[in-house]
């Protein structure tokens, strides 16, 4: 394992370059959608094998460690690559959970099984008609002898058809005296008996999401996160990681090259509107970097995310859909054709990044549920 | 153009309404992507029999020879249904071709069968993306024995699928023409290209393809002349298809915000989309507002080529861009659930979006707008 | 008295350009702030015994009667012009009132005093710290023999220093259930003894508002307007008129002489990326236009105007704030310079626009207030 | 420049918050239409003994000898406390200017003074509006008996009405020439223009104004680059300014939206109100994000020309826009009262503006960030 930080940013960015260059598998470059496992499981474990897979995971956990700026890099070569996105819910949730609220033995079982490949997650969180309001939940867990048996639904689920375990927020009190209280974080094996799926399509006609049902779904005690009824607490950290994760500029930077390779092969460099509304997304974007590099660094010094990390959630999906939106525009009567558009040998996608760039304001607690969030916890305004 | 007909309109707001609540095309729209039915023509013939083909056609060929006005409320109506059919290409923007030559036999002939659901021309001018005004021709008319030869690629022909035939635009020598090429002519290829809402574009490949002279509706100036009127009647109408995509959008998020709760109360109770749901109406009503009086100044006022192209463009930037704004507001208020296929709300911002870039998007309409005004400063001072 | 409305609007507005041209004096034209009254009593006058001074009242009340076309070719000739913003609540909202809720004495008293520039009035509505909350003045009027005695004090009174009228709200029934019950509306002349008042500068140092104080005020039954304790409703019916007259094409009009004539003088026409944000802001206020048309149709019809109203200020207001602040940027280092500001022989005070729209989205009622009015009334949302 | 010490910089925090809590500015920014003291001797002897005028001078001259970093922490202070005596132009675009100078003996004098607050020399290079890279020099340079003769205008200069002195550029036939001009010269006149915050630039007229050649401080490229890269350091520490004037005006919003009452609620209780406070908490931590970024860069690492430029644009910008949202929606959440002359939240619009302004606005920075974006582009393909 390097020490990646010790190169220069410069020598870091060009090994980055070349590597996604060359090894990324040219069919899936650019993919409109997200990628399925069986498409991206040989990169999955080839990133792996070269310590690539975890950029922002602590070195002794099998990650890179990398500076804030160094993340930076990587995530933007990533995205000029045109690197898909694979199921990543183990590398952004559920590893930095574990590592911070998980135990030993789970540590041990799971995070290297993340690392390998061996563990594909995902997230059951939301409910049906739950919405943004996550702590209204209904699933439910009893313990019974050494096993949680878990009842109820979880909607929304994105990748479930391809995940190998899902993470869980049940009940496992139900007279707790607030609707935050007696909640428990478990952890699931999707082979499990009692589990079932229903694809569910999203707007673009792709299945992103699933229903996921269970019917008397037994997991060991040993798979409860953290304390009995004190789930709530992991679900709010995570919540950070999930903030930090969709506030990275990692999807923004995606609209953005697409925006810059259409924008040069229509001419629109050359016309002065264009380029003004450009560079203002432009800034947007770069001084998004700044802000996140600060939240990055914070959890590098080890120190946790407060409710501030919502402004970034709130900022980057917002500029990934002004992105979006120019990108039709910039298309014009192209901006409303299926698929690869080929722009003078350049394909371009250009709906992608409106359909990709819609459901950001909606998922992991709405913009607005950000910004009651950091009205409340960090201007501290009145309710 | 006629007077506006108050009992007409009231008549065909009465048919159109019906149609709307009657609601056959939404599962359509929906299966579309597995159908490739965007052209039904048993819906088609039902679009004739209600006489919404013939609006704007003469009575001389079995239309009612009315105006924007009444072409409008039909189109409003279509865009509420979400109908998928041609509408707007075929009853509007190739009826206001044929029309003005409607005393010749060959024009004549086609408007019978367009109002009779029988014929299906559709305006092929275009060459280049985004020059929707069709200024650029490089398609070559060439005198031959038994005919006129075309040759050229004509692009972004909406309605190409379920065309029966196409105007042509082309150039003899520097003199333009516009000619009728049925569909089935040798020589007339037309490929498909898939649009964000489920409909398709044609590009319309001309090999070789030899029509009969006949079949020269017109030359010269009068090409631009009939072209220019007719793409700003189109322009006008698909602007009313989008009021009527962005006010059925409007109520479907007003219900749901009315119905949908959260936290314990009505998501529509939450101070924010209650204002965010207000600039949405606001840009509704501006929307409205500019429709109905561009119909009414196209209708009635003498204006000039200019003005009208001003005004035409005034409209269909209006109502693009508040179609767009609430169709994506529309997701946002549905949350999860307004993403998914299932929900009728995607139907709807498709719809807006290759409505929207029918005929020029907003940015182009305004870039037109402003062409127009710094002609008309400049011969003003 | 001609009918305007017969003219074509070419020839009406070639009359009236031609009119405000000649007659307004040069040394107000594009003036900065409100003229006072000593400065526009003349012209006041002037326009009054030519028929022009009330282009929007009936015609048998001594006004233009304009179709709402015409009335707009008139305010964009008057903003052509660079006509000054006389004190006009006489002829904008009292006027109207008198019409629709004032008996015939009243009517026969006040209307021709406004037409000829004799009386001037001011509004007494606001009250310290109430804000966007009108309901909740303390104001009181008691009935004392022929006269009700007025006591309390009204705030934000535009130009109160120069009027000789106040039209006041104020509490006749202190035990009414509701607090817009027992409210009503008196008419007052600023010479009755117990009236001081007190200037308040406003952000460009002008001194526009006012602080009226009324100290056992008198004034005779017969300037109650309406029904006793049945203010509110007038009141309402009052605010209907002050949103269609903020929300004019007027004032934007004014930003967008300004917005023209600085571009043309910078070079700014030939700059594509400037023209993009003016064109859209020019459609905006075309638009605008339309809608406006819309309102003033429905009064024309005799019909009254219902909440939706509201959304005409809403538009007005924030697209004169996004002209002011056009203004600004397109001014580059000289949009901080204050008073005129010489742009090769063209003078623009470039600030003005922007102090003059700014409190245009906090009085009658704030844009806020405006938008809860319309998300209640008009879209039926639950509160 | 030195390494960030923590010590320098605590210390400094601390004196700056006992200057901003003592608040004694702001009186006197509101009565500076009345008094025109945007210069005040005795304030500013007080930041000279403070040593806030020697951060970026040698300490050979009397200064400390720190960065953009030290700087920066005064010049938000100052921002905050709305202090109107020219900081900027004098304690870091004149004192970047002549610290590399700082070897020869008039500009080691002229550092020496500014230091000890005896001397405020202020640059006077800019010519045409919105050339904030003063890259215009129409002032010509012509040697005469006794030194050099100068003639030319010089607008924009900020900090003018305190000046003892000019920072001239002017060319001598191709050659560019920096020369020192006192205030005191004949033949050097100068017109205040007032400003919206009740300051002024000055407008400096040079009618044969002759100094002596030791006067020329630099000529040649040097002049660009001294100029360069002190325009450069001004725009990040006037982001810095305008960064203490968003802050503090964030909080007297929160503040008033804590304890005005309407409609017998809090108004800050309003979520449309809280979404719109959360959105410019947004842009203030972007803004502080940002100006921390570049101030690192620009400390720390060997930048290009072009880089440099870039990084203090995207500071400049975007400060600006923050100050200008943060201030003018501070209007409207204040109310009437928020309107008024009496209240601070207008002494804080009007200082936002100038500032934003000066040297460029973020319109001008994005358009220098999008060239020189195009040039390390085109570099790099």
């Amino acid at each position: 394992m390097s020490d990646w930080n010790a190169l220069s940013d410069e020598a870091f960015r060009a090994q980055a370059r070349e590597y996604f260059e060359r090894e990324f598998p040219a069919e899936y470059k650019f993919l409109a959608r997200r990628m399925r496992w069986a498409e991206c499981r040989d990169w999955y474990q080839k990133l792996s094998r070269k310590g690539w897979i975890a950029p922002n995971w602590p070195i002794e956990h099998g990650g890179m460690g990398l500076s804030p700026t160094k993340l930076l890099i990587f995530y933007e070569e990533i995205e000029h690559a045109g690197v898909g996105r694979m199921p990543d819910q183990g590398l952004t949730m559920v590893g930095p959970t574990l590592i911070h609220f998980g135990n030993a033995a789970q540590r041990a079982e799971y995070l290297p099984k993340i690392i390998a490949g061996e563990a594909v997650w995902c997230q059951g969180y939301s409910e049906p008609n739950a919405g943004s309001d996550l702590a209204s939940l209904h699933t439910e867990a009893v313990l019974d002898g050494d096993d949680f048996v878990i009842n109820g639904s979880k909607i929304w689920t994105s990748m479930a058809h391809d995940a190998t375990h899902i993470y869980v927020l049940a009940r496992t009190d139900k007279q707790a005296r607030k609707r935050q209280e007696g909640i428990s974080f478990l952890l699931v094996d999707m082979k499990t008996p009692g589990i079932t799926l229903r694809t569910i399509r999203n707007i673009a006609g792709h299945e992103e999401f699933c229903q996921v049902f269970f019917d008397n779904v037994r997991t060991p005690q040993s798979n409860l996160v953290g304390e009995l009824n004190q789930g709530w607490t992991i679900a709010k950290g995570l919540l950070g990681f999930e903030r930090l994760n969709i506030g990275s500029p990692r999807r923004p930077l995606q609209a953005m090259e697409k925006l810059e390779a259409l924008a040069t092969a229509r001419g629109l460099m050359a016309d002065p509107a264009f380029v003004e509304r450009l560079t203002q997304l432009k800034l947007d974007l770069a001084d998004h970097n700044s802000l996140y590099r600060r939240f990055v660094d914070q959890v590098r010094r080890g120190e946790s995310l407060g409710p501030d990390v919502s402004m970034l959630k709130v900022w980057s999906m917002d500029t990934y859909q002004r992105l979006s939106e120019l990108v039709l525009e910039a298309a014009g009567e192209y901006g409303v054709m299926t698929g690869d558009v080929d722009f003078d040998g350049t394909a371009i996608d250009v709906l992608a990044p409106f359909y990709n760039s819609r459901p950001g304001t909606i998922y992991g607690g709405s913009n607005e549920i950000q910004r009651n969030i950091l009205a409340k916890y960090v201007l501290q305004l009145p309710s | 153009m006629n007077q506006p007909d108050n009992s007409h309109a009231e008549l065909l707001a009465q048919s159109v309404s019906a149609y709307v609540q009657h609601g056959a095309d939404l599962p359509r729209v929906r299966a579309l992507a597995q159908t490739q039915l965007e052209f039904d023509p048993k819906q088609w013939q039902e679009l004739a029999d209600l006489g919404w083909l013939g609006i704007l056609a003469p009575e001389s060929c079995g239309g009612l020879g009315l105006g924007l006005a009444e072409v409008a409320i039909v189109a409003e109506g279509l865009g509420r249904a979400l109908t998928p059919e041609p509408y707007t290409p075929v009853a509007v923007l190739a009826a206001a071709i044929l029309t003005p030559l409607a005393g010749a036999t060959l024009p004549m002939a086609i408007l019978n069968d367009l109002v009779a659901g029988l014929a299906t021309p559709v305006l092929a001018a275009q060459e280049q993306a985004d020059d929707f005004s069709a200024q650029l021709v490089a398609t070559v008319a060439t005198p031959q024995t038994g005919g006129i030869q075309l040759d050229g690629v004509k692009s972004f022909v909406v309605g190409a699928a379920g065309a029966s035939g196409f105007l042509v635009t082309a150039h003899h020598e520097q003199e333009p023409l516009l000619c009728w090429v049925p569909g089935e002519t040798q020589g007339c290829h037309v490929r498909l290209i898939p649009l964000a809402d489920g409909r398709t574009a044609g590009e319309v490949r001309l090999d070789h393809a030899l029509v009969s002279e006949a079949h020269i509706l017109a030359r010269g100036a009068r090409v631009r002349e009939l072209l220019d009127r007719a793409l700003d009647y189109a322009q006008v109408i698909t602007a009313a298809e989008l009021l009527g995509v962005l006010k059925k959008t409007q109520e479907m998020s007003l219900e749901y915000m009315k119905t949908r709760i959260q936290f314990g109360k009505a998501i529509g109770s939450f101070q924010v989309l209650q204002h965010r749901a207000v600039d949405l109406l606001i840009q509704q009503e501006l929307a409205a507002a500019v429709l109905a009086e561009v119909i009414q100044e196209m209708s009635h006022t003498p204006m000039s080529v200019e003005s009208r192209a001003m005004a035409a463009s005034r409209a269909k930037a209006r109502c693009a861009d508040a179609a767009l704004m609430i169709t994506r507001a529309a997701i946002q208020f549905h949350g999860a659930i307004g993403f998914t296929e299932d929900c009728d709300v995607g139907l709807y911002v498709k719809r807006a979006m290759t409505l929207a870039a029918y005929l020029g998007n907003s940015r182009a309409h305004r870039q037109r707008y402003a062409r127009l005004a710094a002609v008309g400063h400049q011969e003003a001072a």
